[in-house]
Formats: C-alpha cells, structure tokens, sequence
C-alpha cells in the first residue's frame, strides 16, 4: 500500500527514491493529530503566560524523575518499534515480532507509570480541579494516555501481522510504527512543556 | 418465510391500540386539553385532586404505547420488500421510529414525576407539566420524517404490484403536513398554535391516530398479499418468474 | 536493508536518551527554594525538545527519506508549534 | 435487496422521469444532509443563541435576563429543529446504509444506527426542551432558570458515550473494509472525534476556563473538528453514492 513517490532524495549523494513510510491515510491522521495536539500546547501557553507564578508553583510538585524515567521507557520503545521495522524489511519476522513485543511491554510500563505518578499526585491532594496547572496537566496526560492505549492496540495488529505468514505486509507494519513514534514524539513536547520549561 | 411474526407485530397495534384510546380518554388532561395559561397553583391543584387517575392511565401509557414498534418494524420489512435501488429509506424509516417512540417515554415519565409528590412546590410541578406537555406535542420531526421516507418508498416501489398502494404515499405527506404546525407549540401559550389549540393538539392527535388506524389496514393488506405470493410460489416453484426473495 | 540504517536508529536513541538526561538537571524540581523563572534555561529546554522532536520525526518516523510534501509539512509544524510556545513564553 | 427487473407494467411511464433515476432515495437522502446542517447552524447559532455557548460562570439575574431577551428567537428556533430534527435519522440511515455496502457484516451498520438515535435525543432535542422550557415562562423561580439553563447547555456540549461508540463502529467497519466504500483517513478521522468526546468530558466539572462548555478546548476545538468531520463526510458519502453502480448487491 505503500506509494512511494519517485522524487529523488539525495541523502548523502547517492539519489534513493523517496519512500513514504506506512500509507497516506495514517499521515492524514498524524499531521492532524499533531495539529490538534498543538492547539491544546498554545492554549496551555498562554495560560501559562498569564498564570506565571501560580504555575510555576505548582510545577514543582511535578515528580521530575518520573517524567524523566516515562521518557526514557517511551524513547526505548520507539526503538524497539523502529528496530522491528527494519528486521521486517529484512525479512527476519521472527526478531521483528519479538520486538514489537518490547516495544509493546515498554507502553504497558509507561502507563503503570503514570498511573503511580497520578496516584501519588492525587494523594497529596493535587486534583483535576485544584488549579489550572493540574487540569493542564491531567487533560494533557490523559489524552497521552489515550493515544497510548490505542498504540498498544495499533502494536497488537502489528504483532498479529507478523505472526501470520500469509500477510507480513511491511507497511502495515510501518503504520503501527509511525503512530508509535508520534505517541512517543507528543511525550517529548509534553515533556518539554510540563516538567522541564520554567 | 414464516409470516407469523409480522402478523403478531400487526395484531398488537389494534389491542394495544384500544388500550391507549381508553387511557386516552381517562387521562383527566387532555380531554379538555390543559392549558398553558394555567398558573402553578391551578396546575399543582390539577395534580392534587387528579393524582390517582393521572397515575394510572400514565402508567398504563408508559406499558402500552411502546409496543406500536413492532408494528412499525414491519412496515420497515414491508420496505426492504419494495423494489427500491437501496434499503436507505427503511433504515431512516427504523431510525426516525426509534426516537418518536422514545419521546413520549420521556414526556410521559414527567407526568408521572409531577404526580407523584403533588404536594411539590407549584413553581416545580409547572415546570414539569410544561415539560411533559412540550415533549409530548411539539417533537413532530420524527414521527414526519417517518412518513416522508414511506411515502417516498411506496412512490419509488417499481414492483408491479407495489407492496403498499400508491395512495398511501399521498395519505403519509398528507398526514406529515397535518402534524407539522404542531411544532410551533413551543412558541405560543394560546391560540390554534398552543399545546392546546385545535392545531397542535386536535389535529395532530387526530392525524396520527388516524394514520395508525388507516396503516393497520394497509399494512395487513400488503401481508396477505404476501402470504398470497409465497402460496402461488411453494405450489408451483417452476413457473414462478418473479426470483424476488421474499423476507 | 543494510545496517547502517539499524545503526543509525541506535545512535539517534542515545542522543535521544542523552539529552533527556541533561534535562534532567536542568529541571525545577531540583532547585531548592521558591520556584523562580529563568529564560536561558527555558529557551535551552526548548531547543533541546525541538531537536529531540525533529531526530523522531527525521530518523524514527523515516521522514528524512520521505516524500518533500511531508518533510516540509513536519518541519512547518515544527517551527509553527515550538516559534509560537516561544514567542508567548518571551512575550 | 430485490431488484427485481419485472417487466414494467403500462402504467410505468405516468410515472415522472425523477422517479427512475438511478440510486434516486439515495441522491435524495444525501441532499437533505447539507440543508440539514446549514439549518442546524441558522437554528443554534442565530436563533436560540445555544452555540458559542452563553458563559456559564455568570449570575441567576444574568441567566434570567438572557432568557428574557432571547425568548421569542429561542423559541422560533426550537419550533424549527422540532421539525427538522427528523432529518438527523436520514442521515443515520445513509450512513447505515454505506457500512452494510462494506465487506464487514451488518452487526456495525445496526450499532450505527442504534448509537445515533440515542445520541439525537440527549444530545440536541432533550437540551433544546430545556432552553424552551426556560424561554416558554421566564418568570419561573431563578433557580429554576439556571437550572434549565444547565440542563441545556451541560446536555448539549457535554460528552455524550454514544457518539464515541458511533464513531469507533464506524472507525472499525472502515478499518475491516475491503470493499473500500469509505476511505481509511475518515477512520482515523473519526478517532480525533472520539478524542474531542472524551476532552468534552470535563465539561461537567468545570465552571471557567477551556475546559468549561464555553471552553477553547472543549467546545472551539471539538468543535472545530467536528466541522472538518463532517464536511469530510458528506464530500466522501457523495462519491460513495456516486461510484455505486445501481445493480450492487447489498448484504442484507
């Protein structure tokens, strides 16, 4: 399904065709995504800008280490699923399934994560309601967590498809992937944003 | 196919029918029609004197007048029986069944909350009245659309003997039209308009109680026609030319 | 597929993973005392994500070997997403 | 689906010509979706003033007050989606009628239109009842008024479980479709719709701020991809009508 385009690319001179990874369809749903994605990170902005002080309070009841450690598990998945992606090219299914699998258990200890961090969040009171930083900060945590579910399931095809020797098709295997690593890429601007930005 | 589903959904209309029609009449508040210029304290002295007559026929309104969907549900296999390019009309004809049917579930749970502390605070129980009273007339969209996608069905049906005459597509826009003025119960407190008025009250009941009655009729036609068809075509399979499948 | 690109992954997870580090110690939480902004490192934290964003994109997604309609529609939004957090954060 | 090709009796041509065109009930139905919706915007954003959302952090006089002021074009505005609100099951029948067309079996054509008609009535005709119950008699109680004005407002911008459930069935029936009757992209734009449900959620909790019911990401933005959804599925109903020759077997 995959329509790679023939515009040349001269990555490092030598003219590769241009390959469009997974299909259109997933990139449409993507670049949406992250449009979407951006709108709540602007409007997070400017209420940021003009809360100042109270945000960067309540910022700092943010568990920093968490934040790292859910990033470094999201950034090994991504490999795990990149990794795969390459062995299915390769033809080595076998490798590629095992993969998956990481990548897929790496999103399962993610959402543990959270759920931990939550936990503890709202242990000490800090609610979705207790100020605007919070409901910033469930909501854009929540709908992370979202996507994250729909990714494992997305990673659940992509095992399945690996597994039936019938199909292996590599681009469905590469939509998977590409939605992964959006997942993992909106972390990193959650991330940046939340945890880390003063 | 066996027919006897589709003759039981029929013969529930007229039983359960004849049960709404006494309801009808010993509901206190239609017959005359309450109305809107009533002040909270007549309409809470209503309730209060009324209460055990409001309860009963709003219960036995609440049992019966839902089970006019399975006679609904057999003029939508009626329709896929047409010979139409596609089913969309009977599909919008069960969608647009589903919700009038569930409207007057809501509208007739208001009555019966209303009556069921009479002694509530006026201002409550008018809120209440005029809930169920504007969810129970003015919401005629559905029971509109309704006809319009029969009437267009039974006008498209190219089979030569069509399932419904052709009248009946004529009789559904006519009754369609008749309902539709009833919408504007929500703007007016008085006049034909009013949830009271000979328009939105008289005419739109009348039109609809008529068209069930005229449909009831109608529909056990097409049935028997049906049973006719598939008579002729057990006997003699062989020479049957009309392959149509019959649901 | 040679490995040179299996390779490539590998070392862009490092950088990843490495700048995510670095961050770390950049963090509020690790500062005593009452929280207190400081641009320089807010706008240090900011190119870090934008190059972190841009290596996913580039290397994971395989964007960099893709068509130029999608190359040039991650790199706008990239440039729209993180020019407008830092006009608001410096205005 | 029977189509019978019986040879056309005499009186077939007193019929007028419309009526033979191909995939006519479709054509007519797919017409009504378009007019449906610019009515929707005439009624709910002119008339009854229901969208953008009135503010809900303001007071019991306020409320009043905008009742008072809006009462007759409240009350115009919800005579005509009385009427038109009928359309909506059109709608749900055309679409209905495109996911039994695709390879999967009818089980989602039927959960369609069962998630659809119950999101028409909590979702637009129960929060329109609301709002006329307020502007029918304005001089109720105050606490009465805001509460109809909660009602309406809670009931018609907040998050409503079966239309995630309509947009994840027909998610699912466009994945699993190998007829290709719909594109892939309207099911992963459908998902986006699921999403903006889920961020319709805290509507409930909140009084101010974006994810209030007058909210920038609650309402703007959920809405905002609404449109874009729906013009998206009426442009792809109209080349799903169109490519459909007229001898198709249905499933049925």
């Amino acid at each position: 399904m995959a329509n790679t385009q023939t515009a040349e690319v001269n990555a490092g001179g030598t003219t590769t065709r241009a390959h469009l990874p997974s299909n259109k369809d997933m990139w449409v749903f993507v670049l949406g995504d992250l449009v979407i994605f951006s709108s709540y990170f602007i409007i997070f902005e400017i209420y940021r800008h003009q809360q100042r002080q109270t945000f960067l309070s309540a910022q700092q009841h943010l568990s920093l280490s968490i934040g790292v450690v859910n990033t470094l598990v999201l950034l090994a998945s991504s490999w795990f699923v990149a990794q795969s992606v390459q062995l299915t090219r390769a033809g080595e299914y076998e490798r590629a399934m095992r993969l998956t699998v990481g990548g897929g258990l790496c999103g399962v200890v993610f959402i543990l994560l959270k759920a931990y961090e939550w936990s503890t969040k709202i242990g000490h009171g800090l609610t979705f309601g207790s100020n605007d930083f919070f409901m910033f900060y469930y909501m854009l945590t929540g709908v992370h967590l979202f996507h994250v579910a729909l990714g494992l399931v997305f990673l659940g095809v992509v095992f399945f498809e690996l597994r039936n020797p019938k199909l292996r098709r590599v681009s469905m295997v590469e939509t998977g992937a590409t939605y992964w690593h959006m997942v993992d890429l909106l972390w990193v601007v959650i991330f940046a944003l939340m945890y880390v930005m003063r | 196919m066996d027919l006897r589903p589709q003759w039981i959904s029929l013969w529930l209309l007229p039983f359960f029918g004849a049960i709404l029609l006494v309801v009808f009449v010993a509901f206190p508040g239609f017959l005359p029609p309450m109305s809107p210029q009533m002040t909270a304290d007549q309409v809470a002295q209503f309730y209060a004197q009324n209460t055990t007559m409001i309860r009963f026929s709003m219960i036995v309104f609440n049992l019966c007048a839902i089970m006019m969907i399975p006679f609904f549900m057999v003029i939508v296999v009626q329709i896929k029986r047409m010979s139409l390019p596609s089913h969309v009309l009977a599909y919008s004809y069960l969608a647009a069944a589903a919700t009038g049917a569930t409207l007057f579930a809501i509208a007739d749970i208001f009555w019966l909350i209303a009556a069921y502390r009479p002694g509530r605070d006026p201002q409550l129980i008018l809120l209440l009245n005029d809930m169920a009273w504007l969810i129970f007339i003015a919401p005629v969209g559905a029971f509109v659309v309704q006809n319009l996608c029969l009437a267009l069905a039974v006008y498209l049906d190219t089979r030569p003997q069509p399932i419904f005459p052709r009248w009946v597509a004529y009789f559904s826009v006519l009754t369609a039209v008749a309902m539709t003025p009833a919408a504007c119960a929500v703007i007016f407190k008085s006049g034909p308009l009013a949830w009271d008025g000979a328009i939105s009250f008289w005419l739109r009941i009348g039109a609809f109680a008529i068209n069930i009655a005229v449909m009831f009729f109608v529909v056990r036609g097409a049935i028997s026609r049906q049973a006719a068809e598939q008579a002729v075509e057990t006997e003699s399979p062989a020479t049957v030319t009309d392959a149509e499948v019959t649901r | 597929m040679t490995t040179t690109k299996a390779r490539a992954i590998t070392y862009v997870w490092i950088i990843l993973s490495a700048i995510t580090l670095v961050s770390w110690f950049l963090g509020p939480a690790r500062v005593a005392g009452p929280a207190v902004a400081s641009v320089p490192i807010t706008v240090a934290v900011l190119a870090m994500a934008f190059i972190k964003a841009r290596l996913i994109i580039g290397y994971f997604m395989e964007v960099r070997t893709a068509p130029a309609w999608l190359r040039l529609s991650t790199d706008a939004w990239l440039v729209v997403l993180w020019g407008a957090v830092l006009a608001i954060y410096l205005w | 689906m029977s189509a019978v090709s019986a040879a056309p009796v005499v009186t077939e041509n007193a019929r007028p010509a419309w009526t033979r065109r191909p995939k006519i009930d479709q054509w007519i139905c797919w017409w009504t979706i378009p007019i449906f919706y610019n009515l929707f915007g005439l009624i709910f954003v002119v008339l009854t003033r229901v969208m953008p959302p009135p503010r809900p952090d303001i007071t019991p006089e306020q409320i009043v007050a905008f009742f008072e002021t809006h009462s007759l074009t409240i009350r115009i505005g919800f005579a005509l989606l009385m009427f038109f609100i009928g359309f909506a099951s059109v709608a749900n029948g055309l679409i209905a009628l495109q996911i039994k067309r695709m390879s999967v079996s009818p089980v989602f054509a039927y959960a369609y239109i069962g998630a659809l008609v119950v999101g028409g009535l909590p979702g637009c005709l129960l929060p329109a009842f609301a709002f006329v119950a307020g502007a029918f008699r304005p001089d109720r109680d105050p606490q009465i008024m805001v509460m109809l004005y909660d009602w309406c407002l809670l009931s018609f911008v907040g998050s409503l479980g079966c239309f995630c459930t309509q947009n994840m069935v027909l998610a699912l029936a466009i994945f699993l479709d190998k007829n290709d009757i719909l594109p892939k992209w309207l099911a992963y734009m459908s998902i986006w719709m699921i999403v903006t449900e889920l961020l319709a959620s805290p509507v409930f909790i909140f009084k101010s701020g974006p994810l209030a019911w007058n909210g920038s990401i609650s309402f703007y933005v959920g809405t905002a991809v609404f449109v874009v959804w729906e013009f998206a599925i009426i442009r792809l109903l109209y080349v799903a009508i169109k490519n459909q020759s007229p001898t198709e077997q249905i499933q049925d």
